[in-house]
């Protein structure tokens, strides 16, 4: 059995770094380094955009790279930052419940990921089709950081790296979705993050805290 | 050229009044610009009407008997909830509750949020339908969270939170569609994502990702759409925002979800040949609707029975597209259309309502009937009218919907009918004595804007005694589109 | 297309000219003159001409008609039979006699504008004729959910009275619980063809099981509309809590809207009924009619003991269609015939003479201002055209001859007599228990009104002020005699009455005519043996012997009359809290039914110096069966809320976990 | 409807008319021998009757129209259901007209008109006893007419002068519905005729009257008219009990007037042993409380509806 390409070796080792980022975003306290990894994240993401480029020549995928680049290695990331040292969370940070169970619950969940995508990888034309796993995992060990976090701003960071994983889902399975679409999602995230950064903002204002435990007075039981 | 006007004039809106939004005719030019949208769907109508199904733009947009008449639904009701907010936002205004600066927030944002929903509703390209979605969702948090007090934040953020994460799966969902759909259509990129094109070939897609990718996109757009237990951002949602915003989400974004499903589930259905998706879509609605009426039970704060009302119904519209079949589509499609118009309609009354008593909480509202006749008897006639009582069109639906579940599903009636009774029960029980009885609140001199209320009321009331004939005829070409197990 | 006279559209026109009339209030909203005096009269007109024709057209062949109005596929399909034509008559000439009361009722005003007052009224009468034309399912639900609705506003009039709004809410709540049961019958009538139209159904072939689901259904439904125990709760609420007149209608016509729409369903849509749904009926009807007069007997408001009599009444009306039906089911058409008949007498019967009653009690409502019976009495004296017209009622409703309570009794237990004929050996010895509890039902209702009638008008007043009370204006008593005269005239001349109602158990049973009476004088059914009933004659008879009596002690003894102080074995000092009280009369019923009743007593203490004795008599079903009900909706409520506990991680979750759930499902 | 007919209809109501009274005086006579008291005159009812209706008639102050005309109609109705029993012959019009069922509602008709009529004035003793016989009539009442429906369900028709004929002509046999419902009929006469051990016709005590409660306040030819209708009913429940448990002797249309000629002592002979039989049963017995008495009835309704089943299961 001949060895893979070397781009496609490194897209697969993208792609497991991409998997031990979300594992390590779970398990982090820190805020400040939690959009570390998103930054780290979105990095991954580029360079895997750019081999497949380089690997199907087709010229979105460089734009869309390009795209990454901007949004979320350094966009997003300064913004979060800023955003933290202008709300003055710099230190914050939050108490992970029960790291070990949560640890093996996202086991479970790319365990499930794998078999999911399974019957999807054989049917892909794409070379980086076995990563498809990947993304689904990212996505959904994303999902499961923002159900077990306690701070806007870190439930904010598990949402964008949910972003990541769909991005890396697209990328693996069709190279990408079409331009068209690809801007407006890109539009979509930047807006989302500027309409976020208001949040913020109010919410301090209100609460003088960016913890989500101020966030529960709506509800239906007394 | 109708429909760049249709989707044109609310962008333009939303700019001119970001720069004009705090003016003192910022409201007449609101309406003026919802009119304006109006007059260009009423001219897209009639184009369909003359025509036939419309596609423009590189086939980048679709109008067809499925959505032209929720394009005109959409434009109507983004007029009279524009009417409706003059009045209204002036005497929030006259209480301090907003600003100049959030009026013009207000204003451009509600434009902008009208020109998502035309574009969700008229692109014939999923990925599209999803950008328009999220950009939806975007422009309302805002909305949502217009007076800033610390539950419109929260329910702002929940709101926001749980839509954008739904919607990611919906992203992946569309995904899943486009990936599948690029082995049949070809990489060419351009036309695999065109619904009409995905129609064409539904049969030769890939059963299993679409399985997956039909999950995704319930799960992602049935957040929006509120299905249990997928709805917890709705009732907070709708109880703090203005009531002219609760109106316009459950009444129009509501819709446009589900419509977004439905284009789905036509294309899952067509290649997956078995029930699987009508079994989701039901389960989903029968629990909504039961969740729904058993949450309507216990409700302190009338915007958020009525926010509950929506997900009850929503169910019932689930449930009735995932029945299928030509009556239940028909059903459920009239339901769309009636249930938007009677809760917007609500949603003024209980406005004025709320206005009046200077409370939204239930138990503080008494005798609208003699505080204002007329915002007592809107509340009371599009109560009943919700609730299913004819001669209103929401009973004609739900005629059709619970005598086909008998024929069809018959172990869900059961359900229904006692979900129905408990909803019933539940508000009726509530806004029978906001209406009636006696008060200690004198009236305010404000002359509340009834006539969006009564002229919702009136068109619900004729849909159900007389369906206009090209109205029907789309209603059945898309109930035969929808197709069913 | 020009127009041409038919029936159909001659009953079709005189609904919407009530619903013109109805719409003409809003004219002048707040006149109560323009209302009372032009509007209502107006509305009695129309009901006198539908009446008249649905008296015209009962033995003309149906008629259909199809108007541009209803969903797509499904216009508004109209059909006028004998059935209809039938209830529509009891409509037009109860609407008469009530309109003409409520136009002098209501010029005294009540909580909501009169000009509403009256679209709500007219709306009301439209709607149950458009129920009785009705030929598809949509047309019919609409008719019958505008008659709730409309009639809920008039239930609620008087909105400012707590516990009239909770009557209305559970009156409308209940309504609308069985409309929904009756759509779904209809739903399965309609066996898959999509046709929701009557005549689909009618060739619809279902098989058993559907078809008594469909049964089960309509039961439900129709049953809850006509309060057979146990959906007969919000009855006794919303009855009194409606002005007099509405509480007439609703009592006489709405009702019975509810066995019409039993006839049509088992008897007309269905086709072939069987058996045993009639035994469920029977059993429903003859439990409510004991259950109701039993009730009826306790209470002291008199419009609620109003309401359980009809109760009572709905039950008897219900256990004849339940023989019917029984006798239908087992091919014994000419036996279900005279029980149909019996059921069909007693609806038109107890039309009128319960409107008779209900609007008695609105006479003495407004001249005494007072519902209680406690605080009522005497007031034949100052109230004697009402005194006596209602007495016309209270004889009716008491079953006694020669008014038309006997006739459908009569009829009753003939058909229950000869009930020994039905295959089933085991229902043979059934059903002439069922004869008992008619025969038993009766005999109280006698007592009901005898303490209704004589504790409202005879003895002393009860209370000063009622020395004040003035009688029915000129239109309450020409309305109270219209419906009294009717009572006279189905009382004696039950063979011209049959022989108008015949078409109906000739067109549901698929019958040739047959012949009821031997003579025109002389009601004899050809199912029941040799018996006879001629009441004409029986009441010349005993006015003969009235008639000599007085004659002869006229001329032959000349005694002067001397008037008196009351005798009363000697007490000398008699005052009005001496008589019996509602309570007092209701006592033997009390003691005799106790585990029916939920009672409460307030026992006085012996050093009480003001001492008191109270008891209130509550409706065990509702403890025993609503309140758990609404205990085990609020519990659910409960537990669905603690789904929602206000926490984003909590509900991020629980989408989390559906779409896992959904993915493990597709996999 | 022949000649024969209408004189029989006739001369039975005549005859009802009266007899009347002898009876409710032999049944006093007999009582007063068995009890070893001084016996009335059979006459004395006569007597009595004549002396109220010659007496002038006081009426209560506040008494309505409703209490003088009561009287008549009570009067009126038990004439009327005089001339439908077959007491002395089957052949009678008026039978035509009213059958079983319609002879419970003229009885009813009576009852309620006498309630009414008590309640009228409004004194305590009036409305007690009105609501005592109401509540005595509504447990009677269907008693009664599951009676006759036994009858009726063995000859297949309500009408009594056929239900009269067709026990005639069949077989003597045992019949043990008709013994239930026989011993019904009988409670139910002693209650609904105001006798022991129901009611005592002849004691004013508030504790334990009924019928007498009602006629307090009627004096003159008023009350004449209403002792007169007592004993009327009286009569025609003996009557009823005759044609439907002693059938034999009745005139039969076939027999022409010689079978009017044997009926008519015939009936004399019954009404005597009933009579003595009735005294006996009211002088054994003792008066109930008025709380006991819907047991006492409610047991006569039940003897009645088991004498109905029991025709059903043996379907004799």
């Amino acid at each position: 059995m001949n060895p893979l390409p070397l781009d496609l070796q490194l897209l697969n080792a993208c792609a497991s770094l991409l998997l031990l980022l979300s594992f390590s975003m779970l398990a982090q306290r820190r805020v400040v380094n939690l959009v570390n990894l998103l930054a780290l994240q979105g990095a991954l993401l580029c360079f895997a955009t750019v081999l497949v480029a380089l690997r199907t020549g087709q010229a979105h995928l460089y734009l869309s790279a390009a795209l990454t680049l901007a949004l979320k290695v350094i966009g997003l990331p300064l913004l979060l930052h800023r955003l933290i040292r202008r709300l003055g969370v710099y230190w914050d940070a939050e108490p992970v419940i029960n790291p070990s169970g949560t640890m093996l619950i996202g086991l479970l969940i790319v365990v499930f990921s794998f078999g999911l995508a399974q019957p999807l990888a054989a049917l892909a034309s794409t070379a980086t089709r076995s990563t498809l796993g990947i993304a689904i995992a990212v996505i959904l060990l994303a999902f499961l950081a923002m159900i077990t976090r306690r701070k806007a701003m870190s439930q904010v960071v598990a949402f964008l790296s949910m972003e990541n994983g769909l991005f890396f889902g697209a990328m693996s399975a069709t190279y990408g979705m079409p331009m068209v679409v690809e801007l407006g999602v890109a539009l979509d995230v930047l807006v989302a993050m500027l309409v976020l950064g208001v949040f913020f903002f109010q919410i301090r204002e209100q609460f003088d805290s960016l913890d989500l435990h101020h966030l529960e007075s709506l509800k239906e039981v007394e | 050229m109708e429909l760049l006007l249709l989707l044109g004039t609310p962008v333009l809106g939303a700019l001119v009044l970001w720069a004009f939004g705090a003016h003192r005719r910022a409201a007449e030019l609101n309406v003026l610009f919802s009119a304006t949208t109006f007059a260009a769907a009423c001219a897209l109508t009639v184009q369909v009407i003359a025509r036939g199904p419309v596609l423009v733009l590189h086939e980048q947009f679709l109008i067809d008997a499925f959505n032209v008449f929720l394009v005109t639904l959409t434009a109507f009701v983004g007029l009279t909830t524009a009417l409706f907010s003059r009045p209204y936002m002036r005497i929030e205004a006259e209480h301090g509750r907003v600003g100049a600066p959030r009026l013009r927030l207000y204003h451009s944002m509600y434009q902008l949020f009208t020109a998502t929903m035309l574009v969700a509703l008229t692109t014939n390209n999923l990925g599209l339908l999803w950008v328009a979605m999220e950009a939806a969702t975007l422009s309302t948090v805002l909305l949502v969270t217009l007076y800033r007090t610390p539950a419109s934040l929260e329910a702002g953020w929940k709101y926001f939170i749980l839509c954008g994460v739904g919607i990611a799966q919906a992203l992946f969902g569309t995904m899943l569609i486009y990936f599948a759909a690029e082995r049949v259509l070809g990489a060419a990129g351009v036309t695999a994502l065109l619904w009409t094109h995905l129609n064409a070939v539904k049969g030769q897609l890939e059963p299993a990702v679409l399985s997956l990718a039909f999950v995704f996109l319930l799960v992602g757009y049935g957040t929006k759409v509120g299905l249990a237990p997928l709805h917890n951002w709705l009732p907070d949602a709708h109880a703090e925002g203005p009531t002219p915003i609760s109106a316009v989400l459950s009444g129009l974004l509501l819709n446009v979800a589900i419509y977004a499903v439905v284009r789905c589930k036509i294309l899952v259905e067509g290649s997956l040949r078995s029930a699987l998706p009508s079994q989701m879509m039901m389960g989903f609605g029968l629990v909504s609707v039961v969740l729904a009426s058993l949450f309507l039970w216990r409700q302190r704060d009338i915007k958020r029975l009525f926010a509950y009302s929506s997900i009850e119904h929503m169910g019932i519209i689930t449930f009735a597209f995932g029945m299928g079949g030509p009556v239940a589509n028909f059903a459920a499609l009239l339901h769309m259309t009636v249930h938007s118009l009677t809760k917007s309609a609500i949603f003024f009354a209980v406005g004025h309502a709320a206005q009046k008593a200077g409370t939204q909480l239930i138990d503080n509202i008494r005798g609208l009937l003699t505080l204002s006749p007329t915002v007592g008897w809107g509340l009371m006639l599009g109560s009943l009218a919700i609730l299913g009582l004819p001669p209103f069109g929401v009973f004609a639906s739900e005629f059709l919907i619970l005598t086909t579940a008998m024929k069809q599903q018959p172990w869900a009636t059961p359900v229904l009918l006692l979900a129905l009774a408990i909803a019933f029960a539940a508000i009726f029980g509530k806004v029978q004595p906001m209406v009636f009885g006696d008060t200690e609140a004198r009236r305010l001199p404000h002359p509340p804007a009834l006539l969006p209320v009564f002229a919702h009321l009136a068109i619900v009331l004729l849909l159900g005694l007389y369906v206009p004939p090209y109205l029907a005829g789309w209603y059945r070409d898309a109930a035969r589109l929808i197709g069913g197990p | 297309m020009g127009f041409t006279f038919s029936y159909l559209n001659g009953c079709l026109a005189m609904l919407l000219a009530w619903g013109g009339i109805g719409l003409a209030g809003l004219v002048r909203p707040r006149s109560v003159e323009f209302a009372g005096r032009t509007l209502f009269p107006l509305g009695a007109l129309c009901g006198a001409a539908l009446a008249a024709l649905a008296v015209a057209s009962l033995a003309v062949p149906a008629e259909q008609t199809v108007l541009p109005l209803g969903l797509p596929g499904l216009p508004f399909h109209l059909r006028r039979d004998a059935l209809s034509s039938a209830f529509l008559a009891l409509l037009g000439a109860t609407s008469v006699g009530v309109s003409l009361f409520a136009a002098g009722y209501f010029r005294r005003g009540e909580g909501t504008a009169p000009g509403l007052l009256c679209l709500e009224y007219h709306v009301f009468l439209a709607s149950m004729g458009f129920v009785m034309l009705a030929d598809d399912a949509y047309a019919f639900m609409v008719g019958w959910e505008c008659m709730a609705l409309s009639s809920y506003f008039l239930v609620t009039t008087q909105h400012r009275i707590p516990e009239i709004r909770s009557a209305g809410f559970l009156y409308l709540l209940v309504a609308h619980v069985g409309a929904i049961s009756i759509l779904l019958g209809f739903g399965v009538l309609q066996g898959g063809s999509w046709q929701f139209t009557f005549d689909a159904m009618r060739s619809a072939r279902l098989d058993p099981a559907w078809a008594s689901a469909a049964f089960g259904l309509a039961l439900f439904g129709f049953g809850a509309k006509a309060g057979l125990v146990p959906l007969h709760v919000w009855l006794p609420e919303a009855h009194p809590a409606a002005p007099s007149p509405v509480s007439a209608l609703m009592s006489g016509v709405m009702l019975k809207t509810a066995v019409y729409g039993m006839l049509r369903v088992c008897f007309d849509l269905v086709g072939a009924p069987q058996w045993w749904w009639g035994l469920i009926v029977l059993g429903l009807g003859l439990g409510s009619a004991f259950y109701g007069v039993i009730f009826a007997a306790v209470q002291t408001d008199m419009k609620r003991l109003l309401a359980w009599s009809s109760i009572e009444n709905l039950g008897v009306i219900f256990a004849g269609l339940g023989l019917a039906i029984v006798f239908r089911g087992s091919n014994l058409a000419p036996l279900a015939a005279l029980a149909l008949m019996a059921t069909l007498y007693h609806c038109l019967n107890h039309a009128l003479m319960k409107s008779i009653l209900f609007l008695g009690t609105g006479a003495v409502l407004h001249a005494t201002g007072e519902r209680n019976l406690g605080r009522l009495g005497g007031l034949i004296h100052r109230m004697p055209w009402i005194a006596w017209l209602t007495l016309v009622g209270v004889l009716a409703i008491a079953g006694l001859p020669p008014l038309n309570g006997f006739v459908s009794e009569w009829l009753l237990l003939q058909s229950f007599l000869f009930a020994g004929r039905v295959p089933e050996s085991f229902v043979n010895m059934l059903l002439p228990l069922g004869a008992a509890v008619v025969a038993l039902c009766t005999a109280l209702a006698g007592y009901v009104m005898v303490k209704f009638f004589g504790v409202i008008f005879l003895g002393q007043p009860r209370e000063p002020t009622l020395a004040q009370a003035p009688d029915g204006g000129i239109l309450e008593r020409l309305g109270l005699l219209w419906l009294a005269l009717g009572c006279l005239a189905l009382g004696v001349l039950p063979v011209q009455v049959i022989a108008m109602l015949e078409p109906v158990t000739r067109e549901l049973l698929h019958l040739p005519a047959l012949s009821w009476g031997s003579r025109w004088w002389l009601l004899a059914p050809p199912a029941a043996g040799q018996a006879s009933y001629g009441p004409l004659a029986l009441f010349a008879l005993t006015l003969l012997v009235v008639f000599i009596a007085l004659l002869a002690l006229r001329v032959s003894i000349r005694q002067r009359t001397r008037r008196g102080p009351a005798w009363d074995c000697g007490f000398a000092r008699l005052d009005p809290r001496m008589q019996d009280t509602a309570e007092g009369f209701g006592q033997p019923i009390r003691h005799i039914f106790e585990p029916f009743f939920a009672m409460h007593r307030e026992l006085p203490s012996p050093f009480d110096a003001a001492p008191r004795y109270r008891v209130a008599v509550g409706d065990r079903l509702w403890t025993l069966l609503y309140e758990p009900l609404a205990g085990i909706v609020r519990a659910a409520a409960d537990r669905a809320a603690r789904l929602q506990q206000g926490r984003i991680a909590t509900y991020l979750l629980y989408s989390f976990v559906t779409l896992i759930v959904l993915l493990a499902l597709v996999l | 409807m022949t000649p024969l007919d209408i004189t029989t209809q006739l001369l039975q109501v005549l005859c009802a008319l009266a007899l009347a009274p002898a009876f409710l005086g032999w049944v006093n006579q007999c009582r007063a021998w068995l009890q070893n008291r001084a016996a009335p005159s059979v006459l004395q009812p006569y007597r009595g009757l004549r002396k109220l209706l010659i007496k002038e008639s006081v009426l209560a102050e506040n008494a309505s129209s409703l209490f003088r005309f009561a009287p008549y109609i009570v009067f009126g109705t038990m004439v009327a259901a005089a001339a439908i029993i077959p007491s002395m012959g089957t052949g009678l019009p008026m039978s035509l007209a009213a059958d079983g069922i319609a002879l419970v509602g003229l009885l009813a008709t009576a009852r309620v008109f006498l309630s009414l009529a008590a309640m009228d004035v409004g004194t305590a003793f009036g409305t007690l006893g009105a609501r005592r016989e109401m509540m005595v009539g509504f447990l009677a009442e269907p008693a009664l007419l599951m009676t006759l429906f036994v009858a009726a369900m063995i000859s297949h028709t309500t009408s009594l002068p056929l239900i009269a004929a067709e026990l005639t002509n069949r077989a003597p046999a045992l019949y043990p519905s008709l013994a239930f419902t026989a011993v019904a009929f009988t409670m139910v006469l002693l209650a609904e005729n105001a006798r022991i051990p129901v009611d005592n016709p002849a004691t004013h005590l508030e504790l334990t009257m009924i019928h007498e409660a009602m006629l307090l306040e009627y004096s003159g030819r008023h009350l004449a008219l209403m002792e007169w209708a007592a004993a009327l009913k009286l009569f025609n429940y003996a009557c009823i009990g005759f044609a439907l448990f002693l059938p034999w002797g009745t005139s039969r249309e076939a027999w022409g007037p010689a079978g009017l000629a044997l009926a008519a002592p015939l009936l004399l002979l019954k009404l005597a042993l009933a009579g003595g039989a009735l005294a006996l049963i009211e002088t054994v017995s003792a008066k109930l409380r008025v709380f006991r008495a819907p047991e006492f009835l409610a047991t006569a309704f039940l003897l009645a509806v088991l004498g109905l089943l029991v025709h059903l299961l043996l379907g004799d």
